[in-house]
């Protein structure tokens, strides 16, 4: 893929950065989501705030790159630094109205498994939930971030860190599935095609899902960052720590 | 109050024991107390339990170097690198010894913690529902709303026999300044049986006075406090210094064998005396890298009265 | 996040409605918003509820002027001259109308606000155990401890419609900055469903944001703030106003009686359009005599990265 | 009583002071038992810990008379500034040694009434528990400080605002009363005359106190303050704002 439009993880934040509304509470995360959050702030959200589970509260990127939400640039300048169970609090409250999460394991209901995975017969102990269980159960509406690999996506996870739509739920629940090949609905509980990233065609998505999905017969494309939003991305990620790799 | 001064060996070695429950990294990934963390490995201890919300590298360490019997936490790893090989063997393979973890949430092990900082037995919570972490969970419940309203969990107190923190500052006895992100620093402090205060730097205690709201720690919960400039690096200290990324992308890369890990074990840990020691190893140059010089100082906050 | 900035009078009419809860003077005896509270005794609310821990005066004033149906709170006085004779002759004699009282513990009605600070239904406490306050209490119920322990006391969620809050100092976001003791006024902001920060002095962001820690309201909670120099007199405001004594001694003696009472309201409310005119009334010299002119500023804390 | 013993309120501040331990962690509360707390602090106590539900925590007195705890001399130099629910916490968590209550009644198990009096047929509304039910309830012991008059001293309180000893007590519990005529012993339950102020007799007590106390034939009398401790409470209430009035 050209320069021009991006490599898809360039694709992934803003698709990313469209799913934050003005105005909105954001329960942030790091990567491609805090990358979204800035290309939003940017552009279409300049009201938006971000809630880090550390404590630390920003209505604006941190004027360096951060690799973890704890360096000293995310500190400098921000609205307030509290504690975690003060933020933890107001998504418990439904301060929330957005929060991304990743997983290494997703089934059709948009549960996650961060915490252990079969490979090969044998158990791979993934380092845990951290936030996700938190951010799953208490956020207005939830945005999935994946790696689209058919390992990846199965008809169930064999542990639930962070749980999708179910019966008991009380609040929210995934809205947004965004991955490697494309962007996908989740709402209600189902799982359908919204847009495939531009040269992905729906077979390929297909095949790499490990369980049947919805889709239109000619799916949408996703719409290809801007040069604006591109310029904003190479800025905030100048080495392509996060948005390099595959184009 | 009484004069809490230690140096690290000392308030390891009387405060810590083998089979102790230890909460560290309380912050997250800044104010990590790795200076503490590597005397603790330095003097053998065994059969520690781990507390804390997320760990970066710091419990990997720990549990690699066959300190540590258990985890209680919700994340253990490398925030850089993502998996903690460390973790991965002692759950997976029992390398170098068994490993048993109990899983949480940020959220579910802070309510522990805190439901012990408030003296209660257990706080209820939201969190959790219809996730796989609360099923047959030794600290987690369902609860009823004595109100009506729909059932929650309840979270059991967890008390550490020992919280370590790392400060910008501490009185001699023990009040501490912290600034910048807190995470489940003051819960930790409150819930623990002992509290040890490493520091940046140890200050008259006009300078703690001065400022009573930057507290957050006082001194009367507090049984050591160490000054040990430098010792949450490679972490960072608001205001002192810089994260040191490259130690977490090349302990990484290490650890992923037992050899590798104990080639750096023995380079870092065990084959130097002390945390000044290993602060020297990484040269003037790379400390001065690290070492904020800028000021921008807190706007003036006036407590005449 | 938006330019928050308003007139004390565009707040309070906007802001707070008939029939509303609100919560007030939650820093026990400083900071209490006395410019806001005669403000709303102006615009001639009714059937307010009042929340606070203990309330020094400003629940007496509020409640002798008929703005107030209930009380839920756990002090209702004159800190310096005891009994608050409003609020006695609302409870003993409905005057000037009927007042129900919904008692609380300092501890219990921090809790209540805890809870809904946290989006909790309730949160447990083992205080009260013993006491009449949580006899046949409407919002405190027995709780088990799901781990087997004995039973506690569960006080339930309570949500004010308004927080009103006397800060230091906020940015036009309504970012705010409090220093000194801070008693309920977190929780209460966090716990409302509005909230209004008036305060000494309205900042460019960058003060505020020169010192995250300091910021324990953040903006996005906040309705209005409001610029109310000397808003929180005759009690105190740390910094910035000494505790003005003489008026909380004089209106225990003059609310002894309703017709001291109204005399008392005409004289320094009804008869006053505003904060500023009440200040001026005052007198330069007194107001010179109650601002703090010294400065003893805190310890600088470094924030850069 | 000439003012080398001092007035009834001076003794009352020193028999306050005695109660509280070196090293102790003292809920501390206005008037007498802060002055007593400031006596201990400069005479037998100095690593002693005040709390103050405001959220204040000092290890010394403030440098300036203070008419509440919220004045900005408690603040000025002062250990910690946090919340009334930290002070709360550390309360619950049993980590308070002794915590001093006031009340307009009492009765012979130390309930103390501080919410409701009946004063002949009419029902007298007083304002409230304030922390005093937190203290009572949760102190590892609490010291009392009334005024010693018959309407006071009841057989049962009318209402019980901050309880005294129960059989469902889990801590804590009145151990010492102070009034203004005797010291009391109140643990266990019992309410027994330790000492009396210098020139009160036994009689004076029982025909002040609406129930049977316990007596030896001739109780200790109150230890007078010294002129050292005369001095640091006329220091520290120079115009006799809490230590003034009957001699």
């Amino acid at each position: 893929m050209t320069v021009a439009t991006g490599t898809r993880r360039e694709l992934m934040v803003v698709a990313a950065g469209r799913e934050i509304r003005d105005g909105e509470v954001v329960f942030v995360g790091m990567r491609l989501p805090l990358l979204g959050f800035g290309l939003a702030k940017a552009t279409h959200a300049p009201h938006a705030v971000g809630l880090f589970e550390n404590g630390v509260i920003r209505d604006r990127p941190a004027e360096d790159f951060i690799y973890t939400m704890g360096d000293p640039p995310n500190i400098a300048g921000a609205i307030a630094c509290l504690g975690l169970l003060d933020v933890m609090s107001l998504l418990q409250q439904g301060r929330v109205d957005v929060g991304f999460i990743g997983g290494a394991e997703i089934d059709p209901l948009g549960n996650l498994n961060t915490t252990r995975a079969e490979a090969d017969g044998r158990v791979v102990r993934l380092p845990g939930s951290g936030g996700g269980q938190d951010i799953a159960s208490l956020a207005r509406r939830t945005v999935l971030i994946m790696e689209h690999e058919p390992r990846r996506f199965r008809p169930h996870v064999s542990y639930v860190t962070s749980p999708g739509h179910w019966p008991g739920r009380r609040r929210g629940g995934p809205a947004t599935l965004i991955t490697t090949l494309g962007v996908f609905d989740l709402r209600g509980g189902r799982f359908r095609v919204e847009s495939l990233h531009p040269g992905v065609g729906l077979d390929e998505v297909r095949a790499a899902t490990g369980f049947p999905i919805e889709a239109e017969a000619s799916p949408r494309t996703t719409k290809p960052p801007t040069p604006s939003e591109l310029a904003y991305i190479r800025r905030a990620d100048p080495q392509g720590f996060w948005t390099g790799g595959p184009s | 109050m009484g004069d809490k001064r230690r140096l690290m060996r000392e308030a390891i070695a009387d405060l810590v024991h083998d089979g102790d429950s230890i909460a560290l990294g309380l912050a997250l990934e800044s104010g990590i107390p790795f200076g503490a963390v590597h005397e603790i490995i330095r003097q053998g201890r065994r059969d520690l339990t781990l507390i804390g919300p997320i760990s970066d590298m710091a419990f990997d360490q720990l549990i690699g170097a066959g300190s540590a019997r258990r985890v209680i936490a919700a994340w253990v790893g490398n925030v850089a690198g993502g998996s903690g090989y460390g973790f991965r063997r002692g759950v997976e393979q029992g390398i170098p010894r068994a490993l048993e973890v109990e899983d949480h949430s940020n959220f579910t092990v802070g309510l522990a913690l805190k439901a012990a900082a408030m003296g209660l037995p257990f706080l209820p919570t939201l969190t959790g529902l219809g996730s796989d972490i609360v099923r047959d969970h030794p600290r987690i419940r369902p609860v009823d709303d004595p109100f009506g309203g729909p059932p929650l969990l309840a979270v059991g107190a967890l008390t550490p026999d020992v919280t370590i923190v790392h400060a910008q500052r501490a009185d001699p006895q023990g009040n501490a300044h912290l600034w910048g992100n807190l995470g489940l620093t003051v819960e930790g402090a409150y819930a623990a049986k002992r509290t040890i205060i490493t520091c940046e730097e140890i200050v008259d205690e006009a300078v703690i006075r001065s400022d009573p709201n930057r507290t957050v720690i006082p001194g009367f919960l507090v049984d050591a406090v160490v000054e040990a400039p430098g010792g949450a690096l490679p972490s960072s200290c608001q205001g002192y210094w810089r994260r040191d990324f490259e130690p977490f992308l090349s302990y990484h890369r290490q650890s992923r064998t037992v050899e590798g890990f104990q080639a750096w074990l023995q380079e870092w840990v065990l084959g130097v005396p002390s945390l000044t020691a290993a602060l020297a190893k990484l040269g003037p140059d790379r400390l001065s890298r690290l070492r904020v010089e800028e000021r921008r100082l807190a706007a003036a906050a006036n407590f005449a009265p």
